[in-house]
């Protein structure tokens, strides 16, 4: 089944194919009266409730939000990163978002993977969904403890964070980086120290994860909070509503059909469902890893000229990249990051909740500022 | 004399009927019973808002002579000795009223409506005297054996008061919404304390009726409950005024409530000082309120233009507080006594027939929390939240009014003549204390509106003294590092209460607009009626996680059940 | 005589310094709870020092109302802190200053100048907190007045002290008007303290009440502020726990005076105990939500109120 | 939401926490524990082509480093995070620190290992160290990433309305330097914590040793 993921450059890009021209817009019913009585209420760019500098508008009759507009511009990067070798060019991506690090890069490689003539066997392929899922499990710990947090909720707020803190230097121990940063190359992933076993990981959640669900209170904040069901959507937003959306089983480049997991979805479409959604994935990712046979190991891309698209499943959803090669060097490059769709569903899904809802729908989306905030120069 | 002057300069014939309303208050001085009080009050406002006109007064020739009529005529109802002056002074009050509102016309229905009701109010009034002639042949107010007289023009009056349920939302704010400040003041302040002190009056008159006495302090306690909760709601800087009046005269009244109910004398009497202090508390704040409302440009409260300054914020704070009945102003004392006497009441009584007054009790403590909002919200957005900072000269009058507010709260020792005590051992002389007591001797409870005023003055001297001033440095307001595009509107700033109470105000959302409705009153009094049936069970399902109107409606219902009871036994 | 003037400045100053110190050991044990060793029982009070050394930026919008308010809340609390039984069981100086009813009346003039104060900042974020907060006021003010006056019906006096006696009684004690009455303080003493689940201090600008309320103050009007919130919660909760919950074994005579700072204490420990348990075992209700959990607590009230009259009728 | 279903539902999280005991280490008394190697100190000698000009003629310049692992293996992390520099320290902060994070143009990470000095592990709280949601109540303003555009205003006004006495941290070498990707902040700092991104244990000793305690 073919869906529509989003404009990638001047490309339309679809799950299985892509097309020259624009893909059709999120249609987002726009507000533009302001009546008595109503405002705008700009809320960031620099907020303790925000995690990055992102503008938000809200127009409203007070706590009543009719239309909300996010400008994500603030903090807009450029990076200049055209005519630079591939090598140095993974330095660039990897920096576009700390959280989907890896997800970027690999996106990227296996865009230049498919325009070079490369020996890559399984082994390394593992070792970047084993990046992957580790990056999947620690972002979607972080979201859920946003959400925790959003609600005051003490305790498991901080267990979550220690957990978060437990992940990364597990990360930090068989990768020597927390973030994944140097890596990825084109010639070989560095692994600092081969044995590190998430098990514990497991337990420890699920307790938490068992007890926050069954709390009236919290889930109260969630249940019908902003409510999406759109076939643009994306990632754990689109699973929560039902859709069986997943690059892990439509792009074949990553060798996933090698293991045994599943793709978990709920039917809420709301907050709440993606926190079910995410939960579950924790799950999932834990198992894919224990499936995964850590061995470093050399390879070699030669790099040849012309363009490719790598989509890969980051946390958030789909974040493709598409890349222009010119003798050795990056000419074109574009980025189709799963944030930037987030921010639109967002938006639709927030009207008509109160402010107070805000925070817990805002984070339940996962998204991050950095990688739509970013241009290419 | 002075409204034939004022035809040709209105500025003198403010002078003047400020100077004879001096000459009234030092009158009312004189005359040293409870009538005198009412002729201070009224003097005073007519003092202030003749002054504040001299600098308010754009609206052509004619605003200042019908003023000046309409004063008259309020003048010779209080000092009337007979039905028939007090009839004549009432219409000569009220005529010249529907004519200012006319003549300030921005809708044709205002004046028709305040006319209307004013008439009915004058036939009730008018087939009272008329009866009591028939029983005392005597057109002078004298002692009655009746009580049938009282009840009609208590009804009569309180239609002019704006009282439910006579349409509490409906003609008092729109009629006085739509007229100059300085007549708003006039007409809001005097015109509905005139009716109260014919309710007084009546009462001393007639024998006791303690069953109306019940039924008007219900009506009171909702009264406050609706007129604060709309006032709160209120768009219009006026209108918000004008419920905010409902609401004090809803409090006037549950005090002539308890009077009537004659739980013992002393209660009584506390209660008849109680009614005097509150006609206190509220005309003259009301009327340093509606000056502050001729100082803004605009009518509706998120789109205001305003000049501000320090002492009119000042001035503006107290104003605001001693509405929302906080020490140590005059509004505090007065809604303080209010709450005591309607417990002692409930407590001296201490049957089922206690539960009117602790009803009636509680619903004036959420209509006095309403009152609060709606204080905070008007200040805010008329002189502390935004606009320019300039000086002008209405503003120095509603602050000096401010303070006015502040000294009678610690002059209202003079409106408890009996009931001041004092307990040297702890540090506070005989007469710095009123005493509320349910029979002579049996304190119920005290409080010392002079002290409260002094020892946050020392103590907060004290604190600056101790820790020192900050050291300051202006900057931007802090907004999340950008200027915002828009200010908080004060339609935004009530809405939470539009939203959590949809179900009593009837709110609804559309695409370009939320609305609440005015005339809710019926709906909700039909509604109740509808759902009482299955009402318990609805309370327990939806204990936790339905609307607060529940427990509203639950409140409103056990008090018209007892009422209905009473009235029966 | 001077025994009377001791024993007052004992209560005073007894309430002005110690009340800094619960909000401490609750935070405290809160962070031991969540796993962490958390920060000194002393953080309130360095958190004050370090702000009165600190400069104050005020917005452009605000005048001196805006520096100088924050010293009258505070003196109200210091008045409030001498009319109410929460350190010596007996009258002190100026006790009859108010009753309980006028007690209730001067918190809601310390909030009503806390709002007006910080609307003067001119903050959108100020006037979101103000508009909730203002909101709630007309549950929070009516059950505060009718908790007081439930205890007032009973004992037919508003004198916080003879209540206090009284309540010392144990068949009025176990009475189920009594006991209601404790409940709904309670309940409004978690929402006044901006305690789960009502509110809890986070970063996230949207959900703010209270804080909203010092969001724009810096320096020593801030300190103020947050001494004068300290203030407070231990008037409030010394209520809750001298006339309904534990009103026994307070001491008398100037040595007493001494000890009941201490008893106090021990008292205080089982209070903020019970604190514990509710601010980490619950989360923030929905903003409306929070008036469904005042309502109750009015309700109950009421109740209580009309059951002190009928059940003695 | 009946009531009656809160106690024993509520009650656990309370009892889960009092079972799980306190996880807060010792640091800075004991050395880190398992700590990623790639965001400390480096060491080593020879010249190698850095991207970032960071090893120059042999020497190690963290204030410039991204840890892209060029070097390696001849130069490679000793372990040490004491890679930061207090320049200015105030004691009136000693028991108190409220401190405001402002991002101008982040990747996120300094962001993330920012937020996780309050996790039980290091816990900052008890060094009286915590987070504001207004610069008014700030002692530090800590900046985060390299200077964008649309930010500059932003860190202006919250650089304003902070009170003195007030410090400015850098954290991350992209505020400190503009690392890689851009230029550093237009304020200059009093604290520099280079990293990319740094590590929690390095910004917490560094935030202890800006407030004034004594080591």
């Amino acid at each position: 089944m073919r869906r529509l993921i989003g404009q990638l450059g001047k490309f339309c890009l679809y799950s299985d194919t892509y097309f020259e021209g624009t893909c059709p817009h999120i249609e987002n019913e726009e507000i533009a009266n302001s009546p008595y009585g109503a405002f705008n209420f700009t809320y960031g760019p620099s907020a303790g409730g925000l995690f990055e500098s992102v503008g938000i508008d809200i127009n409203t009759f007070g706590e009543y939000i009719r239309n909300i507009k996010v400008n994500p511009n603030y903090k807009k990067r450029e990076i200049r990163i055209l005519d630079k070798s591939i090598e140095d060019a993974i330095l660039y991506i990897e920096r576009i978002n700390a959280a989907f690090s890896a997800s970027h890069v690999i996106s990227f490689l296996s865009a230049i993977d498919k325009i070079s003539e490369s020996d890559i066997d399984s082994d390394v392929l593992n070792l970047r969904i084993l990046q992957i899922e580790m990056e999947r499990i620690r972002n979607n710990l972080f979201v859920i403890e946003r959400l925790v947090e959003s609600a005051g909720f003490q305790v498991p707020l901080y267990q979550l964070q220690y957990l978060i803190e437990n992940v990364n230097r597990k990360i930090g121990k068989l990768f020597g980086h927390r973030y994944f940063f140097g890596v990825n190359s084109v010639r070989k992933i560095n692994i600092n120290d081969p044995k590190v076993d998430f098990t514990g990981i497991e337990r420890e959640f699920k307790t938490i994860y068992e007890d926050i669900i069954e709390n009236r209170i919290f889930i109260d904040r969630l249940q019908g909070n902003g409510i999406i069901k759109d076939e643009r959507s994306i990632g754990p937003a689109a699973r929560a509503a039902g859709f069986y959306y997943d690059a892990r089983i439509e792009d074949e480049f990553l060798p996933y059909k090698d293991f045994d997991f599943k793709i978990s979805t709920y039917n809420s479409a709301d907050a709440f469902g993606r926190l079910i959604v995410r939960s579950e994935e924790i799950f999932e990712s834990l198992r894919i890893i224990s499936q995964i046979k850590v061995k470093s190991k050399e390879y070699k891309i030669k790099v040849n000229d012309g363009e490719g698209i790598g989509r890969v499943e980051s946390p958030s959803g789909d974040s493709a990249y598409f890349v222009k090669v010119n003798n050795g060097k990056v000419v074109n490059i574009d980025l189709l990051s799963p944030s930037s769709i987030n921010i639109e569903l967002f938006s639709k899904s927030m009207v008509k909740n109160i402010f107070t809802d805000f925070s817990f729908n805002w984070e339940s989306f996962g998204i991050w500022i950095s990688e739509v905030g970013v241009r290419f120069i | 004399m002075s409204i034939f002057l004022s035809i040709f300069k209105k500025k003198i014939g403010y002078a003047l009927s400020a100077i004879t309303s001096i000459i009234f208050v030092y009158y009312g001085i004189t005359i040293g019973n409870i009538y005198g009080y009412f002729f201070i009050i009224s003097g005073l406002v007519w003092l202030f808002s003749s002054i504040f006109s001299i600098f308010y007064d754009t609206y052509g020739k004619w605003l200042s002579p019908l003023f000046i009529t309409s004063i008259l005529g309020m003048a010779i109802a209080l000092t009337a000795r007979t039905y028939i002056e007090f009839l004549a002074g009432w219409e000569i009050m009220t005529i010249p009223a529907y004519a200012i509102i006319g003549l300030n016309r921005k809708l044709d229905s205002p004046a028709f409506i305040f006319m209307g009701f004013g008439e009915l109010s004058t036939i009730l009034i008018f087939a009272g005297f008329i009866y009591a002639y028939t029983t005392s042949n005597s057109f002078y107010f004298t002692a009655l054996d009746t009580y049938i007289p009282l009840i009609v023009i208590t009804f009569g009056f309180m239609i002019k008061m704006g009282i439910f349920p006579f349409l509490v939302t409906e003609w008092l704010p729109i009629a006085h919404g739509n007229s100059p400040a300085n007549a708003s003041a006039i007409l809001s302040a005097t015109m509905t304390l005139v009716a109260a002190y014919g309710i007084v009056k009546m009462m001393l008159l007639s024998p006791d009726i303690p069953i109306l006495g019940y039924i008007l302090m219900g009506i009171g306690g909702f009264s406050i409950f609706f007129g604060a909760l709309y006032a709160y709601i209120s768009e219009h800087v006026k209108g918000l005024l004008a419920f905010s009046t409902i609401e004090n005269n809803g409090a006037i009244l549950s005090a002539i409530g308890v009077y009537m109910t004659y739980p013992t004398k002393t209660i009584a009497e506390f209660a008849l000082d109680v009614i005097v202090t509150f006609a206190f508390a509220h005309s003259i704040a009301k009327t340093g309120l509606f000056m502050i409302s001729g100082t803004v440009e605009g009518e509706a409260l998120s789109k205001l233009k305003i000049i501000r300054n320090k002492l009119g914020e000042i001035g503006g704070i107290l104003l605001a507080s001693s509405m929302s009945g906080l020490l140590p102003n005059i509004g505090g004392v007065a809604t303080w006594s209010l709450l005591e006497s309607l417990f002692m009441e409930a407590y001296i009584l201490h049957s089922t027939l206690s539960s009117i007054s602790i009803i009636t009790g509680s619903v004036i403590a959420m209509g006095e929390g309403f009152a609060s909002a709606a204080m905070i919200k008007f200040i805010s957005y008329t002189q502390v939240f935004k606009g320019i900072t300039g000086k002008s000269a209405k503003i120095t009058i509603f602050s000096i009014i401010g303070f006015v507010i502040l000294i009678l709260g610690s002059l209202s020792y003079l409106l408890f003549r009996n009931f001041i005590y004092g307990v040297p051992s702890l540090g506070i002389p005989n007469g710095f204390i009123i005493i509320s007591e349910y029979s002579s001797g049996k304190i119920f409870g005290d409080i010392s509106p002079f002290y409260v005023l002094i020892l946050i003055v020392v103590f907060s001297l004290l604190t600056l003294g101790i820790f020192g001033k900050p050291k300051v440095r202006k900057t931007n307001t802090w907004n999340n590092g950008i200027k915002p595009r828009e200010e908080y509107t004060a339609f935004a700033f009530a809405n939470n209460i539009r939203l959590m109470l949809s179900k009593l105000l009837r709110t609804e959302i559309k695409g370009d607009s939320l609305e609440t409705s005015t005339d809710i009153f019926w709906k909700v009094m039909y509604y109740i009626a509808k759902k009482y049936v299955s009402f318990s069970r609805r309370l327990a399902r939806s204990y936790m996680n339905s609307s607060i109107s529940w427990y509203i409606i639950y409140m409103i219902l056990a008090f018209i059940l007892i009422t209905i009871l009473v009235v029966i036994l | 005589m001077i025994s009377v003037f001791l024993e007052t400045i004992i209560q005073a100053i007894g309430v002005i310094l110690v009340s800094p110190l619960y909000s401490g050991i609750l935070d405290k044990w809160k962070a031991n709870v969540a796993s962490r060793k958390g920060q000194s029982i002393f953080q309130p009070y360095f958190d004050i020092f370090k702000l009165l050394k600190k400069e104050t930026t005020v917005s452009s919008n605000a005048s001196s109302i805006f520096i100088y308010t924050p010293y009258v809340v505070f003196s109200t609390y210091i008045v409030i802190s001498l009319v109410i039984p929460v350190v010596y069981p007996e009258p002190i100086l100026l006790t009859p200053t108010v009753d309980f009813l006028g007690g209730a009346l001067l918190f809601s003039l310390a909030g009503f100048l806390k709002i007006i104060e910080a609307m003067e900042s001119g903050s959108n974020f100020v006037a979101l907190g103000s508009a909730r907060a203002t909101s709630f006021s007309f549950l929070g003010e009516s059950t505060l007045i009718t908790v007081f006056f439930a205890v007032a019906l009973i004992t037919g006096t508003n004198n916080p002290y003879i209540e206090h006696e009284f309540a010392q009684i144990p068949q009025y004690y176990l009475a189920l008007d009594h006991i209601l009455a404790t409940v709904a303080f309670f309940m409004l003493w978690l929402f006044e303290t901006g305690k789960l689940p009502v509110e809890s201090s986070g970063l996230a600008e949207l959900g703010m009440i209270d804080d909203a309320l010092i969001y724009e103050y810096s320096g020593k009007p801030l300190a103020l502020l947050k001494w004068g919130g300290y203030m407070k919660q231990y008037l409030l909760g010394s209520v809750l726990l001298n006339v309904f919950l534990l009103p026994w074994g307070m001491q008398l005579g100037v040595l007493g005076a001494m000890e009941d700072i201490g008893i106090m204490f021990i008292k205080w420990l089982f209070l903020l105990f019970i604190a514990l348990v509710i601010d980490t075992s619950l989360a923030k209700l929905r903003l409306f939500k929070v008036q469904d959990f005042l309502a109750v607590a009015f309700v109950l009230s009421i109740t209580s109120l009309l059951l002190s009259v009928i059940q003695n009728a | 939401m009946d009531i009656g279903s809160w106690g024993e539902i509520y009650m656990n999280w309370f009892l889960k926490g009092l079972k799980k005991g306190i996880k807060t280490e010792k640091f800075p008394k004991t050395n880190p524990i398992d700590i990623a190697p790639w965001s400390t100190e480096l060491n080593g000698s020879g010249n190698v082509n850095c991207p970032t000009k960071a090893i120059d003629n042999g020497s190690w310049n963290s204030e410039r480093c991204i840890y892209c692992r060029r070097c390696y293996p001849l130069y490679s992390p000793t372990g040490n995070i004491d890679i930061f520099k207090v320049n200015k320290k105030n004691n009136i902060f000693r028991r108190s620190f409220y401190v405001y994070p402002i991002d101008i143009g982040t990747c996120g990470g300094c962001n993330l290992e920012l937020k996780l000095i309050s996790s039980p592990q290091y816990d900052m709280t008890r060094f009286g160290i915590f987070f504001t949601n207004t610069p008014r109540h700030a002692d530090a303003l800590i900046i985060m990433g390299i200077m964008t555009e649309g930010m500059k205003e932003p860190l202006l006004n919250a650089y304003e309305a902070m009170p003195e006495p007030k410090l400015i941290i850098a954290l991350g070498v992209c505020a400190i330097s503009g690392g890689i990707l851009g230029t550093g902040s237009q304020i200059k700092p009093d604290v520099i914590i280079p990293g990319c991104p740094p590590n929690p244990y390095t910004i917490l000793k560094a935030l202890i040793e800006a407030k004034g305690d004594k080591e």
